[in-house]
């Protein structure tokens, strides 16, 4: 999985190899030999990456028809929240910059895409100019936003950035009902649905298309992640993860690359926010909750941080565990009382247990604990080293290490 | 006669890979040691190592017959092992006054404490003047004097001093050394210190020792030291 | 590097595969339905509906009871034989009112549960979000529980019908009997800030005109303080405020104004104006004091002292554990039975059109206190309200009832509430 | 004017209670670097304490001190319990643990008492007294602030007059050289967790009485609130948790009153980036260097 293929190992050594390409390729003049040398490197690694994202793509669009609609959809969900959990596991993994806004920018992302089709729908416009005019704006609207916080960003750290994106997230229904001529308020946004293409009509249902759309555009989003994260940029976001000064005497310019990450981030969080509305034909502020924004958190940790494929396995958990519980607790003949209160509860308990024994006990997520084989194949890739470090080995904040 | 501290075979490092590799020392109840070395010779990590802030692969710690393996840091202080770590580490968001009742909290009452502190301004004139400016406006010298005032005044038996004279003016470290030598003829104090000033803190010590890539040797007399030419060019490069 | 050459090969298998898989597999392609083929959820001895109620967060408070009073209505029925021998099997979903999850637990409910239909599905925002869906997916869309007004769009949206009486309605009705019991009074209201205020508003509007309210003040459910808003109310003097809030908001809003010494007529939405909730918001001890003659709309028989309270209160206790009596459980069964009611009439082999059709044709008359409006060009159940008021402890209806046009014209109406039949069981089809 | 006064005398009761808050979530963070984002969990458990002996005992004071005594005890157990095992090497990894406590806590507490409110009776009355024919502080207010001014004196005395302020201070400044001195920084560790979770919970426990009632979100906006405040005033700075506490308390009472209910998360939201883009450590942050 070259996904999963990293140019740089523990963190440590991150600085170290900006160092060497910071003279070498990275900021100032390269030497031709040295830009020769990562012409090639770089060239194997997009055919790479392309091939195993095509090939990936095949399968999941492959298996789409091995489900019945209402796990299509659950698919298309699952790919929906891929994109935002690519982008934030990018941002908190790479560049430690937690936010626990990407809720929000999921929504700018889907409003958006609801502005932009239900003013070509009044033009007459549909079909794909819709839907790729109505993404575009998307990306577009999320990006701006992303943008704007990641300068904001740039100065502020840790718990910082935090409070931030937490109020931002907070004051999303307050902006909707402020604005809620445009916005709709409390009920959000509603666009007309997108049907199957007439060509494919009798072969698939909507849903399988829905999933299909999904698919392609988390392909697109986590392909262009992974293009950023195992090349130069990943290197300089992981060196100011790292060690800011150092990142910046080796002429890594932080401020840059922390806000080129967080509008990178915000990009796919809104490509996701797009695709849900695509899906569910809706977007509203009760979507997109705070605690919508702590499970996108949830899903980065638990599947690893910094990894793709560990976005992708948080994805499916978030969206098939409290699946899976109603299942479970539908299906033991509890009391009325009890299944009503465990119902919603539960998964959420799981889900802070599963966050906190898996930061405790798990740290690289369930990505780390895949089996041999994918560490196998990794070793042997040139390309490639040992898993992603989750926790920079930064000047740790002092406490004392034991009783 | 026993030795106060014997240190055993100590193998220790950080993450696996070992700076010190079966480093063995003893020193006797009123000594003056000092360990030298050059940058990266070890002598830091021994040091943590004795004051137990590094937990050591093998080999033992013992302290006037007791093993201190699983005794904490903290207890380890309170049985009489006090260390002044590199850089003159003041609590600098603390008084001068309450760095120094910090180092007495454990051992003294209120009243005590209050007079305990009051020696140390006797012995350490310059910092009476400055009880209630806070760490970060001390000079380094005042930052030396106050972390070895706070490192005595719960009366240790052995005292790890680790490059106090680092970026200090001349005059100041020679006062300095000057009330080790004093405290050791006074009161019996044991001292380890790591100098790489190898010249003043010779001036002072009984004993030398020499560490180098994490291995002792030399360990003799300091005027034995001083005095063989070879040694000092290998190790001391002087 | 061979290795690579070996991945390669490996996808190009799995590509194939994969291929094959599009070619074999057909799994999902959307199968026309065979006329013959009973109704989804519906067998020969069960029906299988299901709703998205809030079970869980911040809205669970207000609202998780009714469900659990619409299953033990149907326990009750299902205990007399259900409907036309079949038992109605009602699965809830909790979604938290969170729009998301309520798209996805009523896909559940539409795609993997194979229900009959929606039933009561609750909340404005939430229930906006699987109106295209269910509307598209054909599944008839029964009695939702919210006041707004967009369930009635026959046109846009035939297969969703409305249950509660309209938020402009009830502002209408409560603005004429202001005019009527209490003229040239200072008018004024405090609403959420969100469609549920705004349409309340529109309806006091049409009554008073655009500027017969003296002061508008809104609420955010996210902020559990309102001096700020009471303060200016009692401010700009108002006498008769009305309220377009919940429960917890109208408790929270009286006994603000408690607070700030101010003993005032309140008129409340049918939404906020539950007596035994209200008073348990504010405690024993002070609640029945503040709400001595508080106004408010229904439509729905009164919590007491009629048949349908006592019948009720009797399926209350024996099929619902004795969990509190209160406007939810009312509201709760009398959902359960407008649906009984519905299906009984949609025939021995019910389908989903014969269901609309039972809805549509205007012979449901429901246990409301004036007579359903569902037709063909009509989607509203109730399109009037009564005025009840608090003397003593009960809260019970003054006998003036209004009925809205629809067009902002509100007159008084002489209907009738209907009366228990059949130990409010439905009767089965002839 | 007389709109004026009303709305900052409440807006300065509710300050008070986000300050008390953030002082809790100050205190956490000087001495563990830590955000403790399951601060609003932990402190509606303890008040679900405190509802019950009240209404076991029929002792509002009774409720109060068991409320105290459990925000202590689950200070105690969150940090011996999961904290103290947080990989010390990330510093998000202690904001993810509290989150995953959060989600713990508020659905134990969903599953174990169910969603609705439970109203909280307050000890005093909460009518405002007039003065001059304006309604300004009720005798709750009064008690309130009170309390907030005695907490904080408390705090500001065992802090700088007491040994264990010595060794709490110290701990958190400069925990090694700590231990070197024979300070037990582990137990000063668990002390402040404990103390800062008993004044997170009494600041819940005055904030229910004058909301809805008792519910497992009641502390959601508090906290939110509450950690606005902080960030304005400097995490590091206890001084700054008080008047952030003061001017989020006003802000947010001013807005209501003359901008409407709605737009009062957005004027935080402004508040808060406007303070941070000028002063990106608080208003009242002691020096950049001492970053997480």
């Amino acid at each position: 999985m070259s996904v999963e293929s990293e140019l740089s190992g523990r963190g440590a050594s991150a600085a170290d190899s900006v160092r060497a390409s910071a003279t070498g390729m990275g900021v100032g003049t390269p030497s031709s030999a040295a830009s020769v040398a990562r012409a090639s490197t770089t060239g194997r690694r997009r055919t790479r990456l392309l091939g195993t994202a095509l090939v990936l793509t095949a399968l999941a669009i492959g298996g789409t028809f091995l489900l019945d609609p209402y796990r299509n959809y659950q698919l298309a969900l699952v790919a929906a929240y891929f994109c935002a959990t690519a982008g934030l596991s990018l941002l908190i993994g790479l560049t430690g910059q937690l936010s626990l806004g990407h809720a929000a920018l999921m929504a700018v992302g889907g409003y958006g895409y609801a502005i932009t089709a239900n003013a070509l729908t009044d033009a007459g416009v549909d079909g794909v100019a819709r839907f790729a005019l109505a993404i575009l704006a998307a990306l577009g609207a999320s990006g701006l936003v992303g943008l704007l916080l990641g300068l904001a960003a740039a100065r502020l750290r840790g718990p910082y950035l935090a409070g931030v994106t937490l109020a931002l997230v907070i004051a999303l229904p307050a902006v909707t009902a402020v604005f809620s001529g445009a916005l709709g308020g409390d009920q959000g946004l509603q666009i007309a649905y997108d049907d199957v293409p007439p060509a494919l009509a009798t072969i698939i249902a909507v849903e399988q298309w829905q999933a299909w759309v999904a698919i392609g555009a988390a392909a697109v989003v986590v392909t262009v992640l992974s293009g950023i994260r195992s090349g130069v940029l990943g290197l300089r976001m992981r060196a100011v993860r790292d060690d800011e000064v150092a990142a910046r005497l080796n002429g890594v310019r932080a401020g840059r690359v922390k806000v080129f990450a967080f509008t990178v981030s915000a990009v796919a969080a809104g490509a996701g926010g797009a695709v849900l509305c695509f899906v569910t034909q809706s977007v509203s502020p009760g979507a997109y909750t705070l605690a919508f924004s702590l499970l996108l958190v949830v899903a980065v940790v638990i599947g690893g941080l910094g990894s793709m494929l560990g976005a992708l396995l948080g994805s499916v958990v978030i969206v098939l565990l409290p699946w899976l519980i109603g299942t479970l607790t539908g299906a033991m003949d509890l009391p009325a009382d009890l299944t009503q209160r465990l119902s919603g509860n539960l998964p959420v308990l799981v889900f802070g247990a599963l966050l906190i024994v898996v930061t405790l006990l798990w740290p690289a997520g369930i990505r780390g604990a895949l089996p041999a084989r994918l560490s196998l194949r990794r070793r042997v890739s040139p390309a490639a080293s040992s898993p992603p470090t989750p926790a920079p080995p930064t000047t740790a904040p002092e406490q004392p290490t034991q009783e | 006669m026993t030795p106060l501290l014997e240190i055993d075979a100590i193998t220790a490092g950080y993450g696996g890979s070992p700076v010190l590799h079966e480093v063995g020392l003893a020193i006797p109840q009123g000594a003056i040691v000092a360990l030298l070395g050059a940058n990266g010779a070890g002598k830091t990590t021994l040091l943590r190592t004795i004051s137990g802030l590094v937990a050591p692969a093998s080999g033992r710690v013992v302290l006037d017959g007791r093993d201190l393996s699983s005794v904490s840091v903290e207890d380890r202080s309170r049985s009489g092992l006090a260390q002044v770590p590199e850089g003159r580490s003041v609590v600098a968001e603390l008084t001068v006054d309450e760095n120094l009742r910090l180092g007495g909290l454990w051992r003294f009452d209120r009243r005590q404490l209050t007079a305990a502190v009051d020696e140390i301004y006797d012995l350490f004139e310059p910092l009476s003047r400055r009880r209630a400016a806070s760490g970060h406006q001390l000079s380094g010298g005042e930052r030396q004097m106050l972390a070895l005032g706070r490192a005595i005044i719960a009366r240790p038996r052995m005292l790890l001093l680790d490059e106090p004279s680092l970026g200090l003016a001349p005059r100041v470290v020679a006062q300095i050394l000057g009330v080790l030598r004093r405290l050791r003829d006074d009161t019996g104090l044991t001292v380890l210190l790591a100098e790489q000033n190898v010249t003043s803190a010779l001036a002072i010590a009984d004993h030398g020792v020499v560490l180098s890539l994490g291995s002792v040797v030399a360990d003799r007399p300091a005027a034995e030291l001083l005095s063989d030419g070879a040694l000092r060019h290998a190790y001391l490069g002087f | 590097m061979s290795h690579r050459s070996a991945r390669h090969s490996r996808a190009i298998a799995v590509a194939a595969a994969s291929a094959m898989l599009i070619t074999l597999a057909a799994c999902s392609t959307p199968a026309a339905q065979s006329p013959d083929a009973p109704a989804p959820g519906v067998t020969d001895d069960t029906v299988t509906i299901g709703t998205h109620q809030p079970l869980t967060g911040p809205a669970a408070a207000g609202y998780s009871s009714i469900s659990a009073a619409t299953q033990a209505y149907f326990d009750y029925v299902n205990s007399t034989g259900g409907i036309n021998g079949r038992t109605i099997e009602y699965l809830v979903k909790d979604d938290g009112y969170n729009p998301a999850t309520t798209q996805t637990v009523v896909r559940e409910l539409v795609q993997d549960d194979d229900v009959f239909a929606i039933l009561n599905g609750l909340g404005t925002p939430t229930h906006t979000s699987v109106l295209d869906y269910l509307n598209q997916k054909k599944v008839p869309d029964l009695f939702v529980a919210s006041g707004s007004t967009s369930w009635n769009q026959p046109e846009k949206y035939p297969y969703t019908f409305a249950f509660n009486a309209d938020y402009v309605t009830e502002g209408e009705a409560l603005a004429q009997y202001a005019t009527d019991e209490f003229a040239g009074k200072k008018v004024c209201l405090l609403g959420q800030d969100d469609d549920f205020g705004d349409e309340f508003i529109t309806g006091a509007q049409n009554v008073l005109g655009a500027d017969g309210l003296t002061s508008v003040q809104r609420y955010s459910v996210s902020n559990q303080d309102v001096v700020a808003q009471i303060s200016a109310m009692k401010a700009a003097g108002c006498e008769i405020n009305m309220l377009a809030t919940v429960n917890g908001f109208t408790a929270l809003a009286i006994g603000t104004a408690a607070k700030l010494g101010w003993f005032t007529q309140w008129f409340s939405s049918s939404s906020g104006a539950d007596y035994p909730t209200l008073v348990g918001f504010l405690g024993e001890d002070v609640g029945p004091k503040l709400l001595q003659g508080f106004v408010s709309s229904n439509y729905l028989p009164a919590r007491q002292g009629n048949d349908w309270s006592e019948l009720f209160e009797k399926i209350n206790t024996e099929f619902n554990d004795g969990a509190p009596f209160d406007g939810n459980t009312m509201f709760g069964m009398s959902v359960g039975y407008l649906f009984a009611e519905a299906l009984a009439a949609a025939g021995e082999n019910p389908t989903r059109e014969s269901l609309l059709e039972a809805v549509t044709s205007g012979d449901l008359v429901g246990n409301g206190i004036l007579p359903l409006s569902f037709g063909d060009d009509s989607h509203a159940a109730y399109t009037g309200v009564g005025i009840t008021t608090v003397d003593q402890g009960v809260q019970d209806y003054i006998g003036t009832t209004y009925v809205s046009d629809g067009k902002g014209s509100v007159s008084v109406s002489d209907a009738e509430p209907v009366a228990v039949e059949n130990e409010g069981v439905p009767a089965s089809a002839e | 004017m007389d709109r004026l006064l009303f709305l900052l005398a409440t807006g300065i009761a509710r300050g008070a209670i986000f300050a008390l808050f953030a002082l809790a979530l100050v205190l956490i963070w000087r001495a563990a670097r830590i955000v403790n984002f399951s601060q609003g969990a932990m402190a509606v458990v303890a008040t679900y304490v405190a509802f019950a002996v009240t209404a076991f005992t029929g002792s509002y004071w009774a409720g109060l001190a068991s409320a105290l005594v459990a925000g202590a005890v689950l200070g105690y157990v969150v940090d011996r319990g999961v904290m103290r095992f947080a990989p010390h090497d990330s510093p998000l990894a202690g904001v993810i643990i509290a989150i995953g406590v959060v989600m713990v806590l508020q659905s134990a507490l969903g599953i174990a008492f169910g969603q609705q409110y439970r109203p909280m009776a307050a000890p005093f009355d909460q009518s405002p007294i007039l003065i001059g024919g304006v309604p300004v502080f009720s005798p709750y207010d009064v008690f309130v602030l009170v309390v907030a001014v005695v907490v904080m004196a408390a705090l500001a005395l065992l802090f700088t007059r007491t040994s264990l302020g010595l060794q709490l201070r110290a701990s958190a400044f400069a925990p090694e050289v700590s231990r070197l001195l024979g300070v037990r920084v582990s137990r000063m560790l668990t002390i402040g967790w404990m103390l800062a979770a008993a004044v997170g919970a009494l600041a819940a426990l005055l904030l229910v009485p004058t909301e809805l009632g008792l519910s497992p979100h009641s502390a959601d906006m508090l906290f939110v609130y509450a950690f606005t405040v902080a960030v304005v005033g400097g995490l590091d700075s206890p001084v700054g948790a008080l008047v952030g506490g003061l001017i989020v308390g006003v802000a947010i009472s001013l807005v209501t009153g003359y901008l409407g209910a709605t737009v009062a998360p957005i004027a935080v939201l402004v508040l808060l980036v406007a303070v941070l883009l000028v002063r990106p450590g608080g208003i009242f942050s002691a020096r950049e260097a001492r970053v997480a």
